[in-house]
């Protein structure tokens, strides 16, 4: 297989001002990725798949990852009163919500080539182009992602909830969430638990 | 009839099971091939068994009485009035002989076909095509009435057009089958008058009808005794109207013309054609309706209608084999000589010898079947070639195929003593001979006989001996385009019919004439005495010179000589001007073409005239007049007619929407309507009965 | 003792039940319901006048009847086809919806 | 199996000082005829001589019991002649009532017995000795369950249809040849009326579907009709083979048309011509799709419609439809040993000393065994499939049948009839599966190995 | 059977039959019009057994109950009516009358010429049931062109049906 | 815009509008959905237009347990995800925790994992062989013979593990007990036994015309279509794909044994069922060799940490092939006891995303046929 740095320079010379990136991995597993601005994510994924020594045809996995809001403690030099003075300030980095793709070759039997999409922020901008047209394999996933993330594909066939039910509030797997207690407003069992208690 | 005669009320199945698989397969889709095999065999399987049973019945029936067991089963098919069309369903030693035969012969011309139409996309009509041919041939041979012959005489004939046109792509195809219809079709025109003549005089065309029959002795006796134009008598001219029908279907001259052309159709129909069915349909017809032929035959006087017979089947014998000499299509060689042992067949009716005329159709079927079936696959192995000059030294490519080949061309050639050929020639020479009437036929027929072993003779040199020769007209690949054996599933069918033609011979000949016996009634004995009696010993010896002058003439010409492509015949060399007539089929095509079909344009043409110069003059004068008269007419209806019907229109029309609405489009409302009109009536005429 | 028109004023009344169905019904298929118990009604007299007729072993009311079963079962199975037809072209099986010939 | 085995040894041997049984009932004959002519009574009287009659004469046991018992009333409790009849109709309804009852809770023990050990399992072994009472407790079970009858069925129509699918699957036990004499009503037209009353079915199955309101009850019932209507061509057209050849349609005139023996031992069954041996296997088949057994429970099919027409049927209403469609195939089986086997004849000459009932009903439960076991081996047919079958195969086949029954009548009924009606039979046959078999490859496939 | 239980049989079908019929015709529910034609079909063919004709009895059963009025009850779901049934008015009664009207005429008319009839008071002629062999031989020789044509016309009506109601393909 | 070749998702766009659809809720409670799953069909008479599976009855978020929970204490739910193969869950995780630590495993561990991997393949298709035919409505009578045969291997897995089917057995860097006594002599006759089984099997089955006729043909998928859906497992070697992730990845030791991987021919539902019978043969030889061959020594990595295990920074996603097919586990380590994300890949419910475009077209009743020719669990595919 091509290194991840012959990879990055393929895409970008097939899809010229996509911004791609190598993120990689401290571990020892040794499975470094690649990040792909969001833009061009769909244009990325067909070179993938169709370029005749790549061939990527097989999008083995799909799933989100929730990167939270993180205070960084930054040593600042301030002028004051005519003097450098090193504080400690405290900066907030922005979270993202991440959607990680793990791709193989079926036909040439290589893999994995990890493929990252990160979204703006955590609240508005959560908006991913779908890769479900390239590969159908990202369809259920994506929904489920979807679903536990909260993240928008857009360009999916189908973008409902996948596991949870439609009326569900919020999604589960963001580090954030925080569960209810056992009667949710809404859930028609609670509600008629509770009718019951109270007669 | 006796309990073992049960088998006969399954007369019918036997034409009706290959009709069944026709219909099944016509309308079965062409690319289902097993079921088309399947159907087709089958049911020549069954019908086989069945004729075979019939045959064993017959036999068992007749077992050595002097009588002839003839069994007929009559119905009514319609009544108008009181008169009610009968047929009927006849059984007798004659046909049950000819079951067993064409059966037999049609089952392994449809085994051999399956190998040879294996590439033929149109393989499945083909099957059903032959499975009508037989269904109509079984049907003409078991037929108790001459008005159901004749519809199924014509079957054939459909059929026979059907399967010649087989490859309608080639326009000589096409016109072959139109030729075989055509020509065929002027024979039936006498066949139908013949029958329409016998109806009006007999009113009825059952052959046997318990007394009442066509050819029993009151309505014969009739015929015969009754005279029309001429002097002729009754008998004699509705007899020739008949033989005009079986000389279109037998090939017989000057309505042979068809036969020879018919050769465009694929190779086992040309089999079927002229070996087992079609052609012996005429003279089955003749050897049916034997007593209307022989009906004014005294005790030593020759019936007028058999002369005619006789004759016609002498020159045509003479004349076809004469022809087959100078041919060099290896088919159309077969085909005259089939037309040639037809006129055989017709000298032995001629002469009075039924018999002797089956056996010559019956072991003629079987090894001109054997000569068809070998020429196809020489055709096949050969890549489609026909030209015998083509060919040559076939016999080392082909061993199976020229030995069984041999044996046809033997039999066919009357080879002495082991081929079946032989005797039935013996057998109608014999007749001949004695026929009061005149010797001439008798020489003619020797004449025939001479020549036949000439041109058979002179073919198996042609194509078995001597160097393959297509070899220098295409030698670049030669070794591709080798002849090679047919497959066993022609081969075998090959062998069978060998087998049949030598073993056919012992079961008619002179010494034990079983089969005269079996179809003219009586006992057979063995009585090797009778093979040397004067007559028949000198006739004999004087066939097998004959048959060995034809034979060593030919081998004189042909195998001594090299035979080459561009080469001229060796005949030709020697007479040129013989050949050339001979080549041209002694020119019968062309003097139609002069005669007949010139004649024919001719009055097309003239019909043309009449019709552009008179005819249309006239009609278009009468048109101008009436013309000018609608004219007048119109002025008159606009000026006053119209004016007075738009008013009374516009009446209509208005009270007619009154009235409409009554007309609400809902059945329901009608009902309502239709059930007050009852209880009115009701009421109506209970009021009238009260009053 | 049981004679012809007790069994003939009930077969007038199957008819006449079946007339009122046919007349008032606005369904199709219970038109058709009513021609079928008209249709039965018939039968009913076919059979009580071969039973109480001169000659019962002549069999003719049986074998009308058993032809005229055979007629009604194909009238039932074209008439029923029709109306499927007529439902799915006028999407009702109404007969108000579909006067067509409405003069 | 080993509990069973000590369950038998723990009968197998009476306890000592208990009399014989023979013994035992004779005492108790004297005694109640005593104390019946003590106390002026005519009941053992009359019936206890009936029934040592009928101990004699055990082929002609059931008669000689109804007699009696028809004595007794006219005796000692109706006088009327109309009254009579009308009670010895139902001595008949009864005792046919009980029979059937009986054997379907046989049935349906032995079917989950025949199952159970079909598949390695036990089946039944909790309720009474080796599991014999389930079927009471079954029946109990049923009985105490709540009907439950969904919001939006139609409740009439959900009630009645259990009533309409049992009642004609009663009313033609009436017309089966139990044995010689045994008869309930010998009508000259039974076989037309076991069919006829075999369509009413039909209804009671529309009746199910329709009134639960249910879409699986809809499209099952659709199915079954479908189905139903489908099967009764080939049903009919090979019962009308048996007709032709029995010149009646009588059942008791078929069976009688079965009765004796060519060359002294083989039985003149219909099954046992060529054309009957073909009839009997498509009257068999259709008889499992007619009855709805597997491998055409498509209808109540549980993979895919759950239990079809069945779905929203419980308790009680559900036991009566279970109890028609086991009394639909014991009458359909009894049909067919009617018609095909023989009915109460013996199978061999030497056998004919055992009563002609028993006869019928022996092979009758072979039938439902093969039933059984044919339900327990067999994957289920697809709809479309079914009806391509029914349509394409059974019905020309039921036509063929015919042929060759003319055939075979024709051509004499002896060996010429097997060499004619054989291939008759056979070829269409042969034809038939060729052809229609073409429309999947049942070659095997052959299968690639990658080694790595 | 005696007078009294054909009378009582007589009673009964009477009953089933006319009730059915009547259900028939003004049930609301179409089902329900449809499974009563079936019991009226039920009681017309015991009428015909009552009157000796168990063939054709049976016949009925098997054609009329088993197939005519399974198969209008299949259209009945392939044609999903319109809707509930609509309620009873008063308006739709008035809107009936006529129909009815005449429905009750024909009957009055029917009914009392057969009354007024003396011919028709005969009582039947001695029991005369149907021979299933003279049936059958009636059929296959004089009545064979009828039989031939009803063959034809089912194959007819089949053909027809099929056609008529086969979805109508894109092209 | 991008132009996006052989993707159509409507595959029922162009039907009849006027034809008369029902739809039909099959499921969740159904007999034949294995388990609590739904599929809304839409049936033109009996044939299904549109097929849309509604998952999540079953759904617990295994997930967000595991992200609050130690990397050992996870295992145990690993084992619930399919629940007739726990063994080869737990291989997976353990595999994917050792990519993450860079952790090795001793000889005897990876033996005895391979054993217990291809005896869960074993018991897993047997079974499977006897749900596709109570599918097929064989009144279950396949399905006892087959739970017959893995009943024996089940008490392997009990007589080794303490369990049936909760097995909770492999650890990170190697097993969590040896073999006792006489258990590979148990597993031995077992094995021996297990070809007459399958050729039992394969005579009562493969031959069956009501099997072929309901099988072959019905729910073909093409290996394109199969490939880009993600399919996995026996179902996508089915259509003819030669991929196997015991030969592409060779993990474990799989390189050391010879075994072939069988391929299909039509993608068909017969062919799914042969793969699975055919496999049953090439993991027996596996297990044979493995039995042989298995060497002595540890069975834990001594290195490994079960207890407060901290992996360094990072992320790796580990796969096997599973009976149902590709399992993979992707983990993220941020340096705490909890991984900071945990992420199941399951086979059975990516294999289910082409389940509509098998079933259009086809029967109702074939629909539950393609259903239990895929293979899932609903443990898996809800997690």
């Amino acid at each position: 297989m091509l290194t991840l740095e012959t990879i990055r320079d393929r895409i970008l010379e097939a899809v010229p001002d996509a911004g791609v990136e190598i993120i990689s991995n401290p571990g020892p597993s040794g499975q470094d990725s690649l990040l792909v601005s969001s833009g061009h994510g769909l244009a990325i994924a067909l070179f993938l798949r169709d370029d005749p020594e790549l061939r990527f045809d097989y999008c083995s996995n799909v799933t989100g990852v929730d990167w939270l809001d993180k205070t960084v403690k930054e040593k600042v030099i301030v002028r004051e009163d005519d003097e450098d003075v090193e504080t400690q300030v405290e900066r907030v980095v922005p979270g993202y919500l991440e959607v990680v793709y793990h791709l193989y070759s079926i036909s040439k039997k290589h893999g994995p080539v990890v493929l990252r999409l990160r979204t703006a922020d955590r609240n508005e901008g959560v908006e991913l182009p779908s890769l479900t047209p390239v590969w159908k394999s990202a369809e259920f996933q994506e929904r489920e992602v979807l679903d536990l993330y909260g993240i928008r594909f857009t360009g999916h066939p189908d973008p409902t909830r996948l596991l949870m039910w439609e009326n569900f509030e919020g999604h589960p797997m963001r580090k954030d969430y925080c569960a209810p207690d056992d009667d949710e407003p809404g859930d028609p069992i609670t509600a008629r638990e509770r009718k019951e208690e109270a007669s | 009839m006796a309990d073992h005669f049960w088998i006969s009320h399954f007369l019918w199945l036997v034409p009706v099971v290959p009709l069944l698989a026709a219909g099944m397969l016509s309308v079965s889709g062409n690319s289902r091939r097993n079921r088309a095999v399947i159907l087709t065999l089958g049911a020549q399987i069954l019908s086989f068994i069945l004729a075979s049973l019939l045959f064993i019945t017959v036999i068992r029936a007749q077992g050595g009485t002097e009588e002839v067991v003839r069994l007929a089963v009559n119905f009514t098919w319609f009544e108008f009035g009181d008169t009610a069309l009968r047929l009927g369903l006849l059984l007798d030693p004659l046909n049950a002989a000819m079951l067993v035969m064409v059966t037999f012969i049609g089952l392994l011309i449809c085994i051999f076909s399956v190998g040879y139409m294996s590439r033929d996309p149109n393989f499945t009509r083909f099957f059903a095509f032959l499975s009508l041919f037989s269904a109509a041939m079984l049907g003409l041979l078991v037929s108790n009435s001459l008005l159901l012959l004749f519809i199924c005489w014509e079957l054939v004939g459909l059929a026979s057009y059907l399967l010649i046109g087989f490859w309608y792509q080639k326009p000589s195809a096409a016109a072959a089958a139109q030729k075989a219809f055509i020509t065929t079709r002027i024979g039936d025109l006498g066949f139908f008058l013949g029958m329409i003549w016998l109806y009006r005089e007999t009113g009825t065309l059952l052959f046997y009808d318990g007394g009442a029959g066509l050819l029993e002795q009151a309505a014969l006796h009739g015929l015969a005794t009754g005279t029309t134009i001429g002097g002729l008598a009754l008998s004699t001219a509705t007899a020739l109207l008949l033989f005009c029908g079986a000389m279109g279907k037998s090939g017989q001259f000057p309505l042979h013309v068809w036969l020879p052309d018919a050769m465009e159709g694929p190779t086992p129909v040309s089999a079927l054609i002229h070996a087992a069915t079609m052609v012996a349909a005429g003279v089955f017809l003749v050897a049916r309706a034997f007593p209307l032929f022989a009906a004014t035959a005294g005790p030593d006087t020759v019936a007028t209608a058999l002369i005619a017979v006789t004759w016609v089947g002498a020159f045509t014998a003479l004349f076809a084999a004469c022809i087959a000499v100078a041919q060099t299509d290896i088919k159309r060689i077969l085909a005259y000589s089939t037309v040639s042992q037809l006129g055989f067949m017709m000298i032995a009716l001629g002469v009075g010898g039924v018999a002797a005329a089956i056996f010559h159709l019956i072991a003629h079927a079987f090894f001109k079947a054997l000569l068809f079936l070998g020429a196809g696959s020489v055709i096949h192995g050969c890549h489609d070639e026909q030209d015998i000059r083509k060919m040559g030294g076939l016999r080392r490519f082909m061993p199976a195929t020229f030995a069984t080949y041999a044996i046809g061309m033997m039999a066919l050639a009357g080879f002495p003593f082991f081929f079946s050929g032989f005797w039935s020639k013996e057998e109608i020479l014999h007749l001949a001979q004695g026929w009061p009437a005149s010797p001439i036929p008798f020489y003619l027929a020797l004449a025939g006989t001479f020549l036949t072993a000439f041109y058979m003779t002179r073919q198996m040199v042609y194509v078995f001996f001597g160097n393959y020769r297509a070899d220098q007209a295409s030698s670049e690949k030669a070794s591709e385009s080798r002849p090679h054996e047919s497959p066993p599933i022609m081969t075998v069918p090959l062998t069978v019919l060998a087998a049949g033609a030598v073993l056919l011979g012992l079961v008619a000949t002179p010494a034990w004439p079983w089969f005269h016996h079996f179809i003219e009634g009586g006992a057979a004995t063995l009585e090797f005495g009778k093979l040397f009696t004067a007559g028949t010993l000198g006739l004999m010896l004087l066939s097998i010179v004959l048959v060995a002058a034809g034979v060593g003439a030919a081998w004189f010409l042909y195998a001594r000589t090299s035979l080459g492509t561009a080469e001229r015949d060796p005949l030709e060399r020697k007479r040129p001007g013989l050949y050339r007539a001979l080549a041209q089929r002694l020119y019968v095509d062309e003097f139609y073409d002069a005669t007949v079909i010139r004649f024919h344009h001719a009055a097309g043409r003239a019909a043309d005239a009449l019709d552009r110069f008179v005819w249309h003059g006239l009609v278009m004068a009468v048109s101008g007049f009436s013309v000018l008269l609608s004219r007048a007419s119109q002025a008159v209806d606009r000026r006053f007619f119209n004016r007075g019907f738009d008013t009374g229109c516009e009446t209509l029309r208005t009270s007619g929407g009154r009235v409409s609405r009554w007309h609400t489009g809902n059945i329901q409302t009608y009902l309502a309507y239709i059930g007050a009109g009852l209880v009115l009536l009701i009421v109506f005429f209970a009021w009238i009965q009260q009053a | 003792m049981l004679t012809l028109e007790f069994f003939l004023i009930i077969s007038a009344a199957l008819f006449s039940l079946g007339f009122a169905a046919v007349l008032t019904r606005r369904n199709v298929i219970m038109i058709l319901i009513g021609i079928e118990l008209m249709l039965s009604s018939a039968n009913l007299n076919f059979i009580a006048f071969w039973r109480f007729g001169p000659d019962p072993d002549a069999l003719t009311g049986v074998l009308f009847v058993l032809f005229s079963i055979a007629v009604a079962a194909a009238e039932a199975a074209v008439g029923l086809a029709l109306i499927i037809l007529i439902y799915r072209h006028f999407k009702s099986t109404n007969t108000f919806n579909f006067s067509l010939l409405n003069g | 199996m080993q509990l069973e085995a000590s369950h038998i040894n723990s009968h197998a041997t009476a306890p000592p000082g208990r009399l014989p049984p023979a013994v035992a009932i004779a005492i108790a004959g004297i005694v109640l005829t005593g104390a019946g002519a003590l106390l002026n009574l005519k009941a053992p009287g009359i019936l206890l001589p009936a029934a040592w009659e009928a101990l004699q004469n055990p082929s002609e046991a059931p008669l000689l019991l109804k007699g009696g018992l028809l004595d007794y009333l006219e005796q000692g409790w109706i006088s009327s002649p109309f009254f009579l009849e009308l009670a010895s109709i139902q001595i008949t309804i009864a005792t046919l009532l009980s029979l059937f009852g009986i054997l379907f809770a046989l049935t349906s023990l032995v079917e989950r017995k025949v199952l159970a050990r079909i598949q390695n399992r036990y089946g039944p072994n909790r309720v009474g000795p080796c599991g014999l009472f389930q079927p009471i407790a079954d029946g109990i079970k049923m009985l105490i369950k709540e009907d439950i009858v969904p919001r939006g069925a139609d409740k009439t129509v959900h009630l009645l249809a259990p009533v309409v699918m049992v009642v004609p699957a009663l009313l033609v036990l009436a017309i089966l040849p139990y044995g010689p004499g045994l008869t309930p009503v010998e009508l000259s037209v039974g076989i037309l009326f076991f069919f006829a009353l075999g369509a009413t079915t039909e209804v009671a199955v529309f009746m199910a579907g329709w009134g639960s309101n249910n879409k699986y009850s809809l499209l099952g019932a659709m199915r079954a009709i479908a189905q139903m209507i489908s099967y009764e061509l080939p049903l009919i057209l090979t019962a009308l083979a048996v007709v032709m050849m029995a010149g009646s349609l009588s059942p008791v005139a078929i069976v009688e048309a079965q009765g004796g023996y060519s060359m002294g031992f083989i039985p003149d069954w219909f099954a046992l011509t060529p054309w009957g041996i073909a009839a009997f296997i498509l009257f068999f088949i259709a008889a499992l799709a007619e009855a709805n057994r597997s491998p055409f429970d498509l209808p109540e099919g549980e993979s895919e419609l759950v239990a079809g027409h069945l779905t929203e049927y419980s308790g009680f209403k559900y036991a009566t439809f279970f109890l028609a469609e086991y009394i639909g195939l014991f009458a359909i089986c009894g049909l067919a040993v009617t018609l095909f086997l023989g009915g109460w004849h013996a199978p061999l000459p030497v056998l004919e000393f055992i009563p002609g009932y028993i006869w019928f009903f022996l092979k009758l439960f072979a039938l439902v065994l093969a039933a059984i076991w044919i339900r327990g081996t067999v994957p289920r047919i697809r709809t479309d499939h079914l009806m391509y079958f029914a349509w394409k195969f059974m019905i020309p086949a039921g036509f063929v049948i015919i042929l060759a029954a003319a055939a075979w009548h024709y051509s004499g009924a002896g060996w010429l009839g097997w060499i004619i009606a054989t291939p008759i039979v056979l070829l269409p046959y042969l034809i038939l599966a060729r052809g229609l078999s073409n429309r999947y490859a049942t070659s095997g496939r052959t299968y690639r190995f990658s080694e790595g | 059977m005696s007078t009294t239980a054909a009378f009582i049989a007589y009673s009964v079908l009477t009953l089933v039959t006319l009730g059915a019929a009547l259900a028939a015709v003004s049930l609301r529910n179409i089902v329900h019009c449809g499974l009563s034609l079936a019991l009226a079909f039920v009681g017309v063919a015991g009428f015909y057994i009552l009157l000796g004709a168990e063939f054709v009895g049976f016949i009925q059963l098997l054609v009329y109950v088993g197939a005519v009025a399974v198969l209008i009850m299949f259209v009945i779901l392939l044609t999903r009516p319109d809707g509930d049934p609509q309620p009873f008015t008063f308006d739709r009664l008035r809107r009936a009358l006529p129909g009815l009207g005449i429905a009750l005429a024909v009957f009055l008319v029917i009914t009392i010429s057969i009354r007024t009839s003396e011919s028709l008071r005969a009582g039947a002629p001695d029991d005369a049931g149907v021979s299933i062999e003279a049936l059958g031989h009636k059929l296959v020789t004089s009545h064979l062109l009828p039989l031939q044509i009803t063959g034809v016309l089912l194959t007819a009506a089949l053909i027809g049906a099929v056609l008529f109601a086969m979805k109508e393909d894109n092209n | 815009m991008i132009a996006i070749p052989d993707c159509s998702f409507n595959t029922t766009e162009n039907r009849d509008p006027a034809a008369e659809l029902l739809e039909l809720s099959l499921g969740p409670q159904h007999p034949s959905t294995h388990g609590v799953f739904r599929m809304n069909a839409v049936l033109d008479g009996e044939t299904v237009v549109r097929l849309q599976p509604v998952f999540g009855y079953l759904h617990r978020n295994h997930e967000k347990i595991a992200e609050n929970v130690s990397y050992l204490a996870s295992i145990p739910y690993t084992d619930r995800l399919d629940y007739l193969c726990s063994l080869t869950n737990n291989w997976a995780y353990a595999l994917s925790v050792e990519k993450l630590t860079g952790l090795d495993v001793p000889e005897r561990a990876e033996y005895i994992r391979i054993i217990l991997a291809e005896l869960t393949r074993l018991q897993n298709h047997t079974a499977f062989l006897g749900f596709l035919l109570g599918d097929m409505g064989a009144w279950g009578t396949a399905l006892m013979y087959g739970f017959r045969q893995r009943e024996k291997v089940l008490d392997l897995f009990e007589s080794l593990t303490g369990s049936r089917m909760m097995s909770n057995y492999m650890r990170f860097g190697g097993c969590r007990c040896d073999f006792p006594e006489g258990w590979l002599e148990q597993a031995r006759t077992v094995i021996d036994e297990y070809p007459e089984f399958l050729d039992e099997m394969e005579q009562l089955l493969v031959s069956n015309e009501i099997l072929i006729s309901r099988t072959q043909g019905v729910g073909a998928i093409s290996p394109e279509r199969a490939i880009n859906a993600g399919l996995s497992g026996p179902i996508l070697r089915a259509t003819g794909v030669d991929y196997d992730i015991r030969k592409v990845d060779r993990y474990g030791i799989y390189d050391r044994f010879s075994f072939r991987i069988p391929i299909g021919d039509q993608g068909d539902t017969y062919d799914r069922m042969m793969m699975r019978l055919l496999e049953m043969r090439e993991s027996l030889k596996i297990l044979k060799a493995a039995i042989d061959e298995i060497p002595d020594g540890p069975i834990v990595n001594p290195k490994a940490k079960l207890r407060n295990l901290r992996p360094p920074e990072g992320e790796a996603y580990g796969r096997i092939e599973s009976p149902k097919g590709e399992l993979g586990f992707y983990l993220i380590s941020d340096k705490q006891p909890q991984p900071y994300r945990f992420r199941v890949r399951p086979p059975s419910l990516i294999n289910l995303t082409l389940l509509e475009e098998m079933s259009i077209g086809h029967k109702i009743a074939d629909v539950m046929v393609i259903l239990g020719s895929i293979d899932i669990v609903l443990g898996e595919v809800d997690r």
